[in-house]
């Protein structure tokens, strides 16, 4: 079976996040006064192969905490599918 | 002679002037290490220099640390011998779990190449026993994530162990903000392991080794290799 | 052959070809195209590809000379003699559409196909320039293209692993709306390492190696000869991979230190078309690929798309028969995929097969060079002698000339730019021995060697706008001016002609007395033309850009004693000025700034003043007397005076100048600020005055003593009377500050 | 009201992903044989106020077109939240 998995990796809320700033200034800087914080992360689509999503799910988390994501200073979450995801616009 | 091995990335980029710093003003043995060496030489101190080692588009060293060579480079440092990881050898340091903490991006978000004044705070390792306590030195930077972070807890444990080895300062020696090329926690530019024979460091001593390029700073950290290599042989 | 559409004249129109173009295709072929060859022919003939407007003009650059070793246009970039075995290769192209579209990835894919034109030659990249032209700061727009367009080459040459040693930048409302970025790259090689971008050798095997094919920047070639009015038409925009492109560049240069190798040819604009059809046409030789061996990323591609994808970072080998595995084994040794896609054959056919289909065969010559070659008519614009007539005498000398100097010190354009170069790792190879921003030009060692390399891009492109063959000329010398103050010889250019749409008269004669001002100067100075690259239809609904023929110069330093930088060194050291004193105003900066004039006649310049001036500072500098110079460029004599000071002043202290000039009846503001061309200032020990004073007079120029280097203060006296007083630690933060924080 | 969006952009399909080939190719040197594919993209988390659920939709639409995506190389799609969302791990 075929899985998507979305996986978000954020700055954990300890750590600052100078690009998520940047963000809300350049927000700001254009009228948008009523944006009261950006969060930026990274976000991947990773699809893979599995016999069930339980087994989808494990390789999924093993995958994030080996490569995906520094524990220092990230937290992750993620959600699987079996079919692709749809896009809005 | 003293033998020294410069780990080649696929992408590293001061891999040849590292080369070339300590073959020219260092020592002649001298060798380039293959990222895919699962075996190395017997060498003396092992550099992991500056580039993006495998493009680093996911975090920077997050992939190197899963190459061959790294698990050469773990075994050499638990054997108690140099490593010195320079920029994107830092950011691979720790992601390998080598030296505590993390990178992240500078906080202007944008890649900084400029000189700058490093403070000399521990010269008590290997890598810096011929420089002076609080001697300022004028070594360049060239990064994008050279914001380095450690959570308070593992910071108190830096401190405690004395692993603070160089801070950015100005010119005159005053560490503050403005100073700071990147938002590192504490203005840190460099750290060492515990049992100081690990060295991070972002600014790149290899690049003021030689009269003509403006600086001979960088060559202190090299020439301390030496001499506490030549001390222990 | 398969999916044909058929051919109608709207498709032929759709893909840009004329039906005389179109007419010429049937007599080449002897029957109607298949799409798919419809689409070759297009990008080949496409103005990016061939030429067709500009080759008539740019035939008569000077190419020749004793130390071209390969001359302009037989290759992807001309390879330049430089003694003792070793030869560079440099080459400047724009990426002016891409940037506009998508700033960071358009400037980036700039820097990665710079990058392989120069070691397609053999020659291993040591250094790279941007020469940059945005509209003003103060626009939001604007901030957000500066921003992505460092970004994007900060990004690509720092991953790299070049040096981005230097550039230029300029703001002005011209450029709003259509940006211009063009990129330089230099590599260096031995005589012996040259590559040739040429199929020969009946059975050697064509291989692909790099990425993988997408459908990204189809008709990219054809894209880059439109103009950006049409919102819709915008094309996809690449995205680059410097790290595939590290792989590729260490492979191929290990690859080239083996003789397997028969050619070698990036592949850029048109993509495969291009990297076939003139592969096989400069060996003299036929060709035929196989598509479906060609490495694909996305699904479906029909035959179409795969020849004329624009993918990035690729490249075409011609493997000599029987060394296949070698050739192979290097690039695994890479971690990349080579792939066999084809062979090189007998004729001069470029076949392609699509899953055992022939779908185009067309002669590769008749693609590669006889696209049809186009005379265009040009007239001289209105403006021209209207502004070149313009009574500028009405123009109010402002009462407080030291607020205008501070106010020209904080113009963009004439400001320090480390906020630039800072984002590039400028040192990364340890060669650049003058950093950025600390002479005229930059200055890199060739390790190994005694010799020295002096760099710099110049243009003005409001001087070519007012007058483009004087513009143009003044380009080429203001480059050969900055490599001279660094201690250089100029060499050899590479130039970046930025034009509007050739087909508009007025356009077509900036053009051509732009090229025609080139040639002159180049000439003059000796250094012959080694390629470079055409830009047409940059232009909005604004109107066309002002005509920016770039020039990249380089110069060769014998010795290292030879290196020269702008600060002042000494306190106590005279201040010469090599060349005329002058007052005019027309077309300058401080013009433009102060009092919002773009117009006048461009001072006089003197082509064979300038070269002795230039002789003659050379010759100082190689006598060991000189110890800074500096040329006068936008913002005049004060600007100039002004950086030297700044430049000089170290850590500990401020050094600054104190000037005395007398003459009577002449626009202060204008010798102030004017800028006329042919003049550097230097500082000298002052027992050297004598001999400096002699050997102007030897090499026929003139030459007024102005002043002497002081601590802290610029101080400027006319006739005897203060007009600008100022501590240089102001003029310095003022000159600092202002790119900086207006991108903070 | 205060709303969370959650902003997930990525590169176009028919675009160059070098960032999820390069991790997809370390997956499988790493011995992550069934992973068929990576796409990375950028997550953006704002918050926002509002007066109501639409208003806050059609701003981050906004938001999204004018500032963070460039429509030439990049997708979007947002989902929006009333109260924070909650983190797995
Ligand atoms: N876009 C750029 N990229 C890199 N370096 C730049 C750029 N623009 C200017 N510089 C550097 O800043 C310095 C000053 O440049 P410029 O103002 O063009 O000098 P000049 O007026 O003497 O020609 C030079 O060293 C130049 O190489
Ligand atoms: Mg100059």
């Amino acid at each position: 079976m075929n899985f998507v998995v979305d996986i978000v990796v954020t700055l954990k809320p300890s750590v600052l996040d100078p690009q998520g700033t940047t963000v809300k200034e350049a927000f700001h800087s254009m009228g948008y006064s009523k944006v009261d914080d950006v969060r930026m992360g990274k976000y991947m689509e990773v699809t893979i192969s599995a016999g069930s999503k339980e087994e989808a799910q494990g390789k999924a988390d093993e995958m994030c905490r080996k490569v995906l994501v520094n524990p220092v200073i990230e937290t992750y979450s993620f959600d699987i599918k079996e079919q692709e995801k749809q896009e809005v616009n | 002679m003293l033998r020294f091995g410069v780990v080649v990335f696929p992408g590293s980029n001061c891999d040849h002037d590292c080369y070339y710093a300590i073959k020219h003003f260092v020592s002649d043995k001298v060798e380039f290490i293959w990222h895919k060496s699962d075996k190395i030489n017997e060498l003396d101190c092992i550099v992991l220099p500056g580039g993006f080692s495998y493009g680093d588009y996911l975090r920077t060293g997050a992939i190197a640390r899963f190459s061959p060579v790294i698990e050469q480079v773990k075994r050499f440092a638990r054997q108690g011998k140099l490593v010195i990881g320079i920029c994107n050898g830092f950011q691979i340091l720790l992601e390998s779990g080598l030296l505590p903490g993390a990178m992240l991006r500078n906080r202007s978000l944008r890649f900084v190449c400029k000189y700058v004044s490093l403070k000399a705070v521990n010269t008590s390792i290997p890598f810096t026993c011929e420089i002076s306590k609080n001697d300022i030195l004028k070594i360049p930077v060239a990064h994008g994530e050279g914001n380095y972070y450690i959570d308070p807890q593992g910071f108190e444990e830096l401190k405690k162990n004395n692993q603070i080895v160089f801070r950015y300062c100005d010119a005159q020696g005053n560490i503050d903000d403005a100073s700071n090329p990147n938002g590192s926690v504490y203005n840190i530019a460099g750290i060492c392991s515990k049992e100081g024979n690990v060295l991070g460091m972002m600014p790149h001593p290899e690049r003021c080794c030689d009269a003509r390029l403006g600086s001979l700073d960088g060559l202190a950290v090299f020439q301390s290799i030496l001499k506490s290599l030549t001390l222990s042989h | 052959m398969m999916e044909d559409k058929k051919i109608t004249k709207e498709l032929v129109y759709e893909h840009g070809i004329t039906d005389g173009e179109y007419e010429k295709i049937l007599s080449i072929l002897g029957r109607e195209p298949s799409f798919t060859e419809l689409g070759v022919f297009s990008v080949m003939w496409s103005e990016h590809c061939s030429y067709k407007n500009s080759k008539y003009w740019l035939k008569k650059f000077p190419t020749t000379g004793p130390s071209i070793m390969v001359k302009a246009g037989d290759e992807n970039a001309g390879i330049i003699d430089i003694g003792d075995g070793l030869a560079v290769s440099f080459k400047i192209e724009s990426h002016n559409h891409p940037s506009a579209v998508e700033p960071f990835q358009g400037a980036a894919t700039g820097i990665g196909g710079i990058i392989r034109d120069i070691f397609t030659m053999g020659a291993r990249p040591i250094a790279l320039m941007d020469s940059l032209r945005f509209g003003k700061l103060s626009k939001p727009n604007v901030k957000r293209l500066l921003d992505g367009v460092v970004g994007g080459i900060s990004h690509y040459g720092n991953c790299i692993g070049l040096p981005t040693v230097g550039g230029e930048i300029y703001f002005d409302e011209t450029y709003e709306g259509n940006p211009l970025v063009n990129v330089f790259c230099l590599g260096i090689l031995k005589h012996e390492d040259i590559a040739l971008g040429c199929a020969r050798g009946i059975g050697n095997s064509v291989y692909y190696v790099g990425a993988a094919t997408g459908r990204d920047g189809i008709h990219g070639a054809t894209f880059a000869s439109e103009e950006l009015t049409d919102e819709d038409r915008r094309p996809s925009v690449q995205v680059g991979d410097p790290f595939m492109e590290k792989l590729l560049l260490e492979a191929c240069l290990e690859l080239l230190q083996t003789d397997a190798v028969v050619g070698i040819q990036d592949m850029g604009a048109a993509g495969l078309t291009c990297s076939t059809c003139e592969t096989a046409s400069r060996g003299n030789a036929g060709i035929e690929i196989h598509l479906d061996k060609i490495p694909q990323r996305e699904k479906k591609m029909s035959p179409y798309e795969i020849l004329l994808s624009e993918s990035q970072e690729r490249m075409l080998v011609i493997v000599k028969k029987g060394r296949e595995k070698e050739v192979e084994n290097i690039f695994k040794k890479w971690d990349l995929h080579a792939v066999n896609v084809g062979k090189v054959t007998d004729g001069n056919m470029m076949r392609v097969f699509f899953h055992g289909d022939m779908v185009v065969e067309i002669p590769a010559k008749s693609l590669a060079d006889d696209a049809p070659v186009y005379r265009r008519e040009y007239v001289e614009p209105e403006y021209f002698n209207r502004l070149k007539n313009m009574d500028l005498s009405g123009v109010k000398i402002p009462a407080d000339l030291s607020d205008c100097l501070k106010i020209l010190l904080s113009d963009p354009t004439i400001a320090d730019k480390s906020w630039v170069y800072e984002q590039y790792d400028y040192m990364v190879r340890t060669n650049t021995v003058v950093l950025p921003g600390k002479a005229d030009a930059s200055v890199i060692r060739l390790k190994k060697t005694d010799k020295l390399l002096a760099l710099k891009t110049d243009c003005n492109g409001r001087y070519c706008y007012l007058d483009p063959y004087q513009g143009a000329m003044a380009a080429v010398a203001e480059s050969a001016r900055n490599v001279v103050c660094c201690g250089a010889k100029p060499l050899a250019v590479t130039d970046c002609l930025n034009f509007g749409n050739p087909m508009k008269k007025e356009i077509f004669w900036q053009f051509k007395n732009c090229v025609e001002g080139i040639i002159k100067a180049c000439n003059k100075f000796e250094t012959p033309v080694t390629g470079g690259n055409v830009s047409f239809y940059n232009e909005t609904s604004n109107g066309a850009i002002d005509p920016t023929p770039v020039i990249g110069m380089v110069g060769l330093i014998d010795k290292e004693e030879y290196v020269t930088t702008s600060g002042y060194k000494n306190i106590g050291d005279t201040i010469v000025l090599l060349g005329p004193l002058d007052s005019s105003i027309g077309g300058s900066e401080y013009l433009s700034l102060i009092h919002n004039i773009k117009g006048g006649a461009l001072p006089e310049f003197d082509i064979d003043l300038e070269k002795r001036v230039q002789d003659c500072c050379l010759f100082l500098i190689k006598s060991g007397i000189i110890q800074s110079a500096h040329d006068i460029s936008e913002g005049g004599l004060a600007v100039s005076l002004s950086e030297s000071c700044i430049l000089g002043s170290g850590e500990k202290q401020f050094l600054g100048a104190s000037i005395e000039i007398s003459l009577l009846d002449e626009r202060i503001d204008g010798i102030l600020f004017g800028e006329r061309q042919s003049r550097i200032i230097i500082s000298i020990k002052p027992q050297d005055l004598e001999s400096v004073i002699a050997q102007a007079d030897t090499f026929g120029i003139p030459c007024t003593v102005l002043g002497k280097v002081v601590p802290d203060l610029l101080e400027i006296r006319y006739d005897g009377e203060t007009i600008i007083r100022e501590p240089v630690s102001g003029l310095s933060s003022v000159w600092n500050r202002e790119l900086a924080s207006s991108m903070a």
